[in-house]
């Protein structure tokens, strides 16, 4: 099972796409998950304006166990992009050993060969016949990718926020990226050991995986 | 500010959301207001919630004037009434903040402020509205101004405004920044007891004996609502103390003398500030809103390097703490004021600061936030 | 408000409240009031007075006050002085 | 007849000063009596009556009557009593503004007040200028009249106030002036008496500020001139040359709830819907 209470300084994640594919969402549920079903300070943000109606859409999250001051990300520890535009954009944000995760459908180039891929529109359109999900079928993915983040919390916080008609589907697609993530991303990323000092050199040990379903 | 901390019901919330979560803890039961960027969350949820309480209104008006005139008027009639807005919305309402102010109609104002004059940056954060806070409208006038850096503070201090605003019988001025007001973040929501929830007094003589602008105890005349007997004339011209106009200068000193002394007594009350390792500061940051979180993170980077830095950040900005800051600067060499502004609260520190210190300023007007490399770098 | 009240009525002029518009003065369809030597309204012929109902809330300044001579008075007070100042009242005794 | 003025000096503020500040010859004094007999008639007790008033002369009428009175800021009289009613639909909330007041300045929320059909009777006192600051056009200021701000002559037409708080959505609108002052003791009854917005215009002159100006002799000539040009609308309707002449009485009277009651039935709603799932 996924989902080790672990000691966190300042895990940056931005969650970025299109306008419409539900990025903002898929921001709020992850950071309501993680503010309200583990014991981590989170603050979340995003992208408002013309900006988000326009075309690019971002959520950005920090996670801490300690109280967060600056609450906007600096520098990223994990890019979701699920546009060739997003990845051009924010990129450059991520740290050194940071994790680039691509909606390999959409993304044709990536800055480096280090990165990890999903097909998540194809997956919610030709797996779920529901495009609409594409950003539930990433969110569990990342829901995988993290360590420190425990399944049951992500879809406990999907079921809350989502209407009785659509929530089975979302949760199908939850699943689908977390079990796809499972079955093709390998291992959940590495998170800086704050308590190693120098922290991005440090990779975590591999968690003992178990699928939830 | 009294808050039992203990296991309860959490949201993750934006900071406006937190807002609407704190006037209702406080007894906010009106709201009129009209939409604008990036205020408009806390007008959204009031929508949903105002109409589910059995005394709730909610209006959304045909412009911020408007918004401020039906807050007034459900204020006069009894009700704890608030209005949200931005920048230019906050600009047209500097005429019925002036009548609030003159006519001791308790208020609450929140403003989320964007970045530039005009219509400026919608989207972007900004702290340009501060000294209009203080002295938007026209005339002098006391007024209290508040604000919130995070999101748990957007809640706990929307209910100090309300308290402030019953206490003084004053319009309150809570300033929000659009990056504090659309982060999310864990707040516990307030429970019934949570919060010491002050009212405005109210006239305990018989009617006829009632003076609604008479000097009392703490400055403070008490305050009927309409229509419970207490028949007298509410007015924004200088008045009596029956509340009819007067041009009498005796009168008119004595009222306006009245109206900056309720609140210059009780400094210690209302001037609110939150210190950070500033008991040994050399080097101290004297910020609020949003850059006080920047600061707050240059700082303890900066302790670990080996500076002894400090900050103290304002919750209340006017009036401004003059005796929390005065002292500060007379045991640090160096006050470093970071703003979204060009320098209005820096401005404050200038006037106290009578060469005590070397006070240097950061300030960026483009829209973007105070990163705390920035900050670091004028401390360490 | 007919003729058969025809001098039946006192009519009272508050002379601290009438600021001599003429409005009383022009529109009284007996010529009851007439204006006096500071332009302000006098009764000249109350015996005319039909109580037609024109002047009394014509007054822009509530300074007019018609009442039957044999009620209790204007304002209860069988002189009909002014409730505010106690002023001395309009020329009402003239013929 | 004795009770007319006798009635209004029971309203009164007795530790006001008297005579009321208006010139001499202002109508505005009729309406204040107008007023006073109206909300007399409905069986108005003073402490559930709040007159709201806005800036300029007629603003000054707040002052003197009895009630629960705002002398609010310049225009922005309705948006104060919005609040009042919203607050407290218990109340009978009269907003009395001038020609300025109502259409010019607070235009805006004169024409949203009446969409929104909020249970407030605006009073309004027309004298087409602004007299306190001296004699300025209003946007109520004939075509042609002349002023300190239009010395050549207006070149702007005049709001037509009944079509437009009609198009608004009001409850009600009606005209009167101080001439024909039973009937608007009458129209302002009415007006009270309906839910929903409701507007009263009073025609009301100012010889000091208008009258001079436009060749009238004296205030008691504006009267005359209103005696002669203002017209029951059964009547005007009938008349063949309407030029200058001015059509009084109701012109619009719908059945329609109040803001504050469609307010209290959602509430209510919620209430029980909440009460059902429980």
């Amino acid at each position: 099972m996924n989902g080790h209470d672990m000691v966190l300084s300042r895990y940056e994640i931005r969650l970025s796409g299109l306008g419409g594919q539900g990025i903002l969402t898929m921001g709020r549920l992850l950071g309501q998950a993680l503010a309200l079903h583990h014991d981590y300070y989170v603050t979340q943000t995003q992208s408002y304006g013309p900006e988000a109606r326009g075309g690019a859409s971002r959520a950005d999250l920090v996670v801490s166990s300690e109280p967060i001051s600056y609450p906007k990300t600096e520098y990223l520890d994990l890019l979701v992009a699920l546009s060739q535009e997003a990845v051009g954009s924010y990129a450059h944000y991520l740290k050194p050993r940071g994790t680039l995760v691509v909606d390999t459908g959409l993304v044709r180039q990536t800055p480096s060969n280090v990165f990890l891929g999903l097909p998540f529109t194809a997956l919610a359109t030709d797996g779920l016949g529901v495009p609409q999900a594409t950003n539930v079928v990433a969110l569990g993915a990342v829901a995988w990718l993290l360590p420190f983040a425990r399944p049951e919390a992500v879809r406990k916080s999907l079921k809350a926020a989502l209407p009785d008609k659509i929530r089975a589907v979302n949760i199908k697609a939850f699943n689908l990226g977390y079990s796809e993530a499972k079955k093709r991303l390998g291992e959940p990323v590495a998170v800086p050991d704050p308590t190693a000092g120098g922290g991005d050199d440090e990779r975590m040990e591999l968690c003992n995986i178990m699928a939830d379903d | 500010m009294s808050q039992v901390r203990k296991k309860r019901r959490e949201a993750f919330l934006l900071g406006n959301e937190a807002v609407v979560e704190g006037a209702l803890a406080a007894g906010c039961t009106f709201y009129a207001g009209y939409p604008i960027t990036p205020s408009t969350e806390i007008m959204e949820t009031m929508a949903r919630r105002l109409p589910q309480l059995p005394d709730g209104v909610f209006l959304q008006m045909e412009d911020e004037i408007a918004s401020m005139g039906a807050v007034i008027g459900a204020s006069l009639a009894g009700r704890k009434a608030m209005t949200a807005t931005s920048g230019p919305g906050f600009s047209l309402m500097q005429e019925q903040i002036g009548y609030a102010a003159m006519t001791e109609t308790p208020l609450v104002l929140v403003d989320v402020m964007r970045g530039g004059a005009s219509t400026g940056l919608p989207t972007s954060p900004g702290q340009g509205d501060v000294q209009q806070a203080r002295w938007g409208s026209h005339g002098d006038h006391p007024i209290l101004v508040l604000s919130a850096a995070d999101v748990p503070e957007c809640l706990e201090m929307t209910v100090t405004a309300f308290n402030f605003a019953e206490k003084y019988r004053t319009p309150v001025v809570l300033l929000l920044d659009e990056i504090t007001a659309h982060t999310r973040e864990k707040v516990s929501l307030p429970e019934p007891g949570d919060f010491e929830v002050f009212s405005r007094p109210v006239p305990t003589m018989p009617p006829e004996w009632y003076k609604p602008y008479e000097e009392t105890l703490r400055g403070v005349p008490p305050m009927p609502p309409l229509g419970t007997g207490y028949r007298f004339h509410v007015t924004g011209l200088s008045h009596d103390l029956l509340g009819f106009p007067t041009s009498r200068p005796e009168e008119v000193a004595a009222l306006v003398e009245r109206q900056f002394r309720k609140i210059d007594r009780f400094f210690h009350d209302v001037q609110l500030v939150e210190h950070v390792m500033t008991e040994d500061a050399e080097a101290l940051v004297i910020a609020y809103g949003c850059v006080a979180r920047s600061a707050r993170l240059a700082v303890r980077q900066a302790r670990e390097a080996g500076v002894r830095a400090g900050l103290l950040v304002l919750k209340t900005l006017f009036p401004f703490p003059r005796s929390h800051v005065e002292k500060l600067l007379r045991s640090c060499r160096l006050a470093v004021v970071p703003e979204l502004n060009v320098g209005q609260i820096s401005r404050e520190v200038k006037r106290v600061n009578e060469g005590y210190a070397a006070v240097r300023t950061i300030n960026r007007v483009d829209g973007q936030i105070i990163a705390p490399a920035q900050i670091l770098k004028e401390i360490a | 408000m007919s003729a058969s009240s025809k001098g039946q009525n006192r009519v009272v002029v508050y002379p601290d409240w009438c600021k001599g518009c003429g409005i009383c003065v022009a529109f009284c369809p007996k010529h009851v009031l007439a204006p006096g030597p500071d332009g302000k309204a006098v009764v000249v012929d109350e015996d005319a007075c039909v109580n037609c109902g024109f002047c009394e809330p014509h007054c822009p300044d509530f300074a007019i006050v018609v009442a039957p001579r044999n009620g209790n008075g204007v304002n209860g007070r069988p002189n009909g002085k002014s409730p505010a100042t106690d002023a001395t009242h309009g020329k009402e005794d003239c013929p | 007849m004795a009770e007319v003025t006798q009635l209004i000096h029971q309203y009164l503020r007795h530790n006001k000063k008297f005579p009321l500040v208006f010139c001499p010859g202002c109508g505005h004094g009729i309406v204040l009596g107008s007023l006073v007999r109206s909300v007399h008639a409905l069986g108005l007790s003073k402490d559930e009556v709040v007159v709201v008033a806005g800036i300029g002369c007629s603003g000054r009428i707040a002052a003197y009557v009895d009630f629960n009175t705002v002398h609010a800021t310049h225009g922005r009289a309705l948006t104060i009593a919005t609040g009042i009613k919203m607050a407290n639909p218990g109340l009978t909330v009269i907003a009395v503004m001038g020609d300025g007041d109502a259409f010019s300045i607070g235009g805006n929320h004169l024409i949203h007040a009446a969409r929104r059909n909020i249970g407030v009777t605006a009073l309004v006192l027309n004298n087409f200028i602004y007299g306190m600051t001296g004699g300025q056009c209003s946007s109520t200021t004939p075509e042609g009249a002349y002023s300190h701000t239009s010395p050549m002559g207006q070149l702007e037409a005049a709001f037509d106030i009944v079509e437009l708080t009609r198009a608004a959505g009001a409850s009600g609108v009606a005209r009167g002036t101080v001439f024909h002052v039973k009937a608007l003791d009458g129209l302002i009854a009415a007006a009270l008496s309906q839910p929903g917005f409701n507007l009263v215009e009073a025609l009301t002159p100012c010889f000091t500020q208008y009258g001079r100006g436009n060749g009238f002799k004296s205030a008691v000539d504006m009267f005359k001139w209103l005696k002669d040009k203002a017209v029951p609308l059964e009547a005007y309707e009938k008349l063949e040359d309407k030029a200058g002449r001015i059509p009084i009485g109701v012109f619009v009277k719908r059945d329609a709830p109040g803001l504050e009651t469609r307010y209290a039935a959602m509430r209510q709603r919620l209430l029980e819907k909440r009460g059902g799932a429980a």
